[in-house]
């Protein structure tokens, strides 16, 4: 019973609290953010009793613009689907969060909660099976809506979704060696270990460096960003979701940017510790200089799921600065990124991986 | 002299793998995104600094326009008051989308000018701005340096100015029909409270400062 | 550096499919159709079909006098109005035989040369934008809004300048412009090197464009290509060198030259000639002769607007210049005279029959040939490749159109 | 002015074919019948004293009402990049008459001739995709002939169907 009240709180921190604001942030940060590092100001416009916040009050505007704008739907498309793909879109992007941890385990009056939605043993492999279910709804929309450009646009994407997951699994395979395990929640408590009399946490960067390299771009085509937003580019074909409007369009690009969120938060798990704080430890902080402060056992909780925060907040400003300083791809070039150097690699940092583990052993 | 100078781009090993590039433009970018952020922190701060964008949010900031600004018409007056303007044609026969139109008339009061505009207009929906017919006016009647830019109406007639209008420059009033082809006999004793208005307000050679007071 | 590029084959029989790019195409700014037969991505066959913008510029100029038809030149190429002033009224003082004072000479080109680096900056700023990157686009348009603000306050105007007339200009600088412009020329400079930052030391960038929309000289020639997309293509051709108009001759400068004739070359070579057209905005205002900017001569170009209200002479030149009926009349005669415009040779030939209008004001558009070959650029390549293609040869719809 | 250069030597060349020379301004002119075009430019284009390798502009001008033994004078102007010279070549053209296309000599002539052609309707015998160019081909009249009236206004045309070419 409690395990099951704990899981529908935990889910809707994760929606409500975590997802849907950090997607809505992230939508502000990407129009305030680009707008600084073009040397402008962003959009600010709109004003509630001369209150404009920065721009926020622009995006509750554009949020009640999408919904009350007409839903409108090409003829000839095929209705059904047509209407079913966003959803599936948004669906995809949701459940893929459920295995991320993001905080430690809790004990609360008596009951230990482990901040995560769901700790599966093959959490990984969940992972790897479900985020893929957005190419369907990208394809089928794409489809469905019966334009030249946005099959073009479905084509492009199922072209590169599918070839950078693979780069994806591939270049996160080295750290799974590492670790031993899949489970996501054990990769984090793993990298709160410690190298050289505890100066450098075993944080996955540090570990896998070429697995980093090979993540990052790959991760960043799954997002359908720039420069790898051959899918959408909307100054060659306009994009896969050309015929949508209002909520629908809305849906897409809701799960576009909860992708980004996905993309931090698998960063942040994998490679930079997850929810540990360098010489955070259950009972306080030791530093390898001597310091040492106590702490009571919430207050580590809430700094760790702070600290997991606050590198999704990183990650999501850095990786729309990469997005707006870069150029596009061109699709042939794209694929052979992806198959001809990002895989290889890929692989050889398995085969150094594990000569490295053996060597080690 | 000139010459011709070959240059070729040559690639090195930084550009023959993606990242080194892309560290530098993102760099680039953040260099930006930091210093950008510092002055717009400074202005939140109430410190004086310069601004952290270059953007002039138009309807509340508005840039102080060139004198040399082609933009609205006006005609001037004299120092005792009269119109300058003796509709010698010269600005209509200069003009070359042909959007002045003069009626001259024989000047009613005691005057050295011999001829008067009865009308006068001009239509900005055929204007194009090219300053022909300030350059051409001999009497230095006609000037484009109001500053007003906001001349949109809802209606073509709105765009005629009249000689009441490029007396007294403001915002065209988007409203009402067209005032069109009223006789200067009318006009007089409203030109009157105009030619004082101007006195007291326009120093000469002046801009019209744009701004909320002219709303 | 990069890879053999796939061409495609349609020796499977493969059915194509029509795709309109254009005219309402967020590529195709400055409007334009392009009708493409495409297998997959790969563009089997292309047809540009323009004349969006046609407004008839040559019956409107034959319907003004010689003077009045320079506001239509404005509207040829509006990313750079000045130079087309300037290339008209070079052209009807070539049909007059009469030479503009040393200070107008002067004045002139470095308007031109603000108005060469306005172009270029733009036509960088949009091709870098359609290939996605949107930061140096706003970058390169900053550097522009500052020599377009400052050129308003001495034009009177940010696009149409209508600032020549025969026999001069409407104005001289004011004292304070080479002060004015120091400070623009050194911020021009520095978001030169922003975009090389950006651009073209990037991988990303230097695949999208090294070796696409690859033209021959021999074909450039054929074509009829001139200006910085020729120079891209390794043939010497400027006219500022192979017949020097205005000032160019007192001025030290370079003319870049590349080779590979392709769209990262029309890139590069664009930010270069904004390097030297700096050096030559900074050497002409330090040699700005002292003087006039008009022709002296009272049937020619207006008194002064002080001789005009003081003196019954001036009233007089004043009124005899723009009577009805009365005004300068070039003798009977044609003429072709070339300037190098931002895009290339920009050429008017004017034909006078005696009269006030001209019996015939033809421009040579610059970007015609350009766009004229965008077809056999575009063949044989992806869809992708159109964006960079189009973005590097800087059409412009007022003036390809007329 | 500098001395003619290209004149003599075209008179040399071409002889009884050049019908006049002039250097107004400097710019140096020919005008030779519609029937040696072809041949004119071809050899303007590969001799190697001539070597005007670029074809810089093709225009047309009407002169109806002004005395001209033709109605049309057909204007080519020519760049020669080895030798930095321009040359001017007329062809004089009465209404319907063809001229025969450069096109094949220098691709830039398509479209100029394109142009030409649906502005002055005059013919050019040979081209290869004799469409119009700026204008819609429903478009009725040679807008750039003198007797074509400014004020004229065509009336908007249906959009087209499926199927029907440009």
């Amino acid at each position: 019973m409690f395990e099951t009240i704990a899981s529908i709180i935990k889910i809707c921190f994760i929606v409500v609290c975590l997802l849907l604001p950090m997607a809505f942030l992230l939508m502000w940060a990407e129009r305030k953010e680009s707008a600084i590092m073009q040397d402008r100001i962003g959009a600010n416009r709109a004003s509630v009793f001369g209150i404009r916040a920065w721009g926020l009050i622009s995006m509750m505007a554009d949020a009640i613009k999408m919904f009350v704008k007409e839903d409108f739907s090409p003829p000839f498309a095929n209705k059904r689907l047509f209407h079913f793909a966003p959803f599936l879109a948004m669906f995809a992007v949701l459940i893929t969060f459920a295995v991320i941890p993001f905080g430690p385990e809790w004990t609360l009056l008596g009951h230990t909660v482990k901040l995560q939605i769901a700790d599966l043993g093959v959490g990984f492999l969940y992972m790897f099976a479900l985020a893929p279910l957005g190419i369907y709804a990208i394809a089928l929309g794409a489809w469905a809506s019966n334009n030249k450009y946005s099959a073009l646009g479905g084509i492009r994407a199922v072209g590169q979704l599918i070839s950078y997951e693979v780069v994806v699994g591939l270049s996160l395979i080295g750290l799974v060696m590492v670790f031993g395990t899949v489970q996501l929640d054990s990769i984090v408590v793993q990298q709160g270990d410690y190298w050289f009399n505890g100066w450098i946490p075993k944080w996955g960067v540090f570990l896998q460096p070429l697995g980093l390299l090979l993540f990052f771009p790959a991760g960043f085509a799954e997002t359908k960003r720039v420069p790898f937003d051959l899918p959408e580019g909307e100054s060659e074909i306009i994009g896969f979701n050309l015929e949508y409007s209002g909520l629908k369009f809305g849906l897409f690009m809701m799960s576009e940017f909860i992708e980004m969120v996905i993309l931090g938060a698998l960063l942040t798990t994998f490679f930079f510790g997850g929810w540990q704080v360098p010489w955070l430890f259950s009972d306080g902080f030791h530093f390898p200089w001597g310091w040492d402060f106590s702490l009571p056992h919430t207050a580590v909780v809430l700094l760790q799921v702070m600290s997991f925060l606050t590198k999704l907040v990183f990650f999501g400003w850095f990786l729309q600065i990469v997005r707006w300083t870069l150029p596009r791809f061109r699709y042939d070039q794209l694929i052979r990124l992806c198959w001809l150097y990002l895989l290889p690699l890929a692989v050889l940092n398995v085969v150094i991986t594990g000569i490295v583990i053996l060597v080690l052993q | 002299m000139a010459q011709y100078v070959n240059h070729d781009q040559k690639f090195g090993a930084t550009e023959a793998i993606y990242y080194p590039g892309i560290a530098k433009g993102v760099a680039l970018t953040i260099r930006h995104f930091v210093v950008n952020m510092w002055f717009h922190l400074m202005k939140a701060l109430r410190i004086k600094a310069r601004p952290g964008a270059i953007t002039i949010q138009y309807p509340d900031q508005r840039r102080v326009l060139p004198a040399a600004l082609r933009i609205r018409h006006r005609i001037k007056l004299n120092e005792d008051g009269r119109l300058r303007c003796t509709a010698c044609m010269l600005c209509e026969t200069a003009c070359p989308d042909n959007c002045i139109y003069i009626v001259p008339m024989e000047s009613p009061e005691e005057v050295p000018e011999e001829k008067m505009p009865a009308i006068f207009e001009i239509d900005l929906a055929r204007c194009c701005f090219c300053g022909m017919c300030v350059e051409a006016c001999p009497m230095d009647a006609i000037h484009m340096d109001t500053g007003i830019a906001e001349m949109a109406s809802d209606s073509r007639e709105n765009l005629v100015l009249d000689l009441e209008s490029l007396l007294k420059p403001g915002p065209i009033v988007c409203t009402g029909p067209a005032f069109r082809g009223k006789e200067i006999l009318e006009l007089l004793p409203h030109l009157k409270d105009v030619r004082a208005m101007e006195h007291q307000t326009q120093p000469e050679g002046s801009i019209y400062r744009v701004g909320k007071t002219n709303r | 550096m990069s890879e053999e590029r796939y061409i495609p084959r349609n020796d499977l029989n493969i059915e194509t499919m029509q795709i309109n790019l254009g005219p309402s195409h967020p590529t195709t700014h400055g409007i334009i159709q392009m009708d493409l037969q495409v297998a997959g991505e790969d563009i089997i066959e292309a047809d540009v079909i323009i004349g969006y913008l046609h407004r008839g510029f040559e019956k409107m100029c034959e319907a003004h006098n010689w003077n009045q038809a320079v506001i239509y030149t404005d509207r040829l190429n509006y990313v750079s109005p000045l130079i087309n002033n300037v290339g008209y009224h070079l052209a009807v003082e070539k049909l007059m035989d009469i030479e503009v004072p040393s200070r107008g000479q002067y004045v002139r080109m470095v308007l031109s040369e603000i108005m060469r680096i306005c172009d270029h900056q733009t036509a960088l700023a949009a091709a870098a934008m359609e290939l996605g990157g949107f930061t140096p686009f706003l970058y390169l348009m900053k550097g522009r809004e500052l020599w377009w603000e400052l050129l308003e306050r001495v034009v009177g105007a940010r696009v149409t300048t209508s600032f020549t007339r025969i026999g001069g200009m409407v104005a001289d600088l004011p004292d304070w412009f080479a002060a004015a412009a120091e400070d623009i020329l050194l911020e021009t400079a520095n978001i030169n090197r922003e975009v090389h930052t950006l651009l073209t030391r990037n991988r990303i960038f230097i695949d999208r464009t090294r070796g696409v929309g690859y033209i021959s000289p021999e074909d450039a020639i054929s074509y009829g290509f001139t200006g910085p997309m020729l120079r891209s293509c390794g043939i010497e051709y400027d006219v500022r060198v192979a017949a020097p108009y205005l000032a160019y001759n007192d001025i030290d400068f370079e003319i870049p030259i590349l080779t590979n004739c392709d769209v990262y070359d029309r890139f590069y070579i664009r930010l270069l000639e904004i390097d030297q057209s700096c050096r030559i905005i900074k050497q002409g205002l330090a040699k700005l002769p002292q003087g006039p900017v008009n022709h002296l001569d009272k049937n020619i170009s207006l008194p002064p607007k002080s001789e005009v209200y003081g003196s019954i002479e001036g009233l007089m030149a004043h009124f005899k210049l723009l009577m009805n009926d009365n005004g300068v009349r070039p003798e009977a005669g044609e003429v072709y005279h070339a300037i190098e415009a931002a895009n290339g040779e920009l050429g008017y030939y004017l034909v006078s029959t005696g009269e006030l209008c001209p019996h015939k004001c033809r421009v040579r558009p610059t970007c015609m040939p350009f766009t004229q070959a965008l077809p056999q650029m575009i063949k044989q390549g992806m869809i992708a490749d159109v964006v960079p293609c189009f973005g590097s040869i800087n059409m412009i719809g007022g003036e390809l159109d007329r | 002015m500098s001395e003619l250069l290209t004149i003599p030597l075209l008179q040399e060349l071409f002889g009884e074919t050049i019908l006049e020379s002039h250097a107004h301004r400097g710019d140096e002119t020919v005008i030779i019948p519609p029937q040696s075009l072809e041949e004119v430019a071809t050899r303007l284009q590969q001799d190697e004293r001539l070597r005007f390798e670029f074809l810089m502009d093709l225009t047309a001008v009407d002169y109806l009402h002004l005395d001209r033994p033709k109605r049309f004078e057909v204007v080519y102007h020519f760049y020669s990049l080895t030798h930095n010279r321009r040359l001017r070549v007329k062809v004089r053209v009465d209404d319907g008459e063809p001229v025969p296309t450069l096109a094949l000599l220098w691709k830039t002539a398509d479209w100029f001739e394109r142009e030409t052609a649906e502005m002055y309707g005059i013919k050019f015998a040979g081209h290869p995709d004799p469409r119009p160019l700026l204008l819609y081909p429903e478009f009725k009249g040679y807008p750039l002939r003198k007797d074509y009236d400014q004020r004229a206004s065509h009336p908007l045309v249906e959009s087209r169907r499926k199927g029907e070419s440009a």
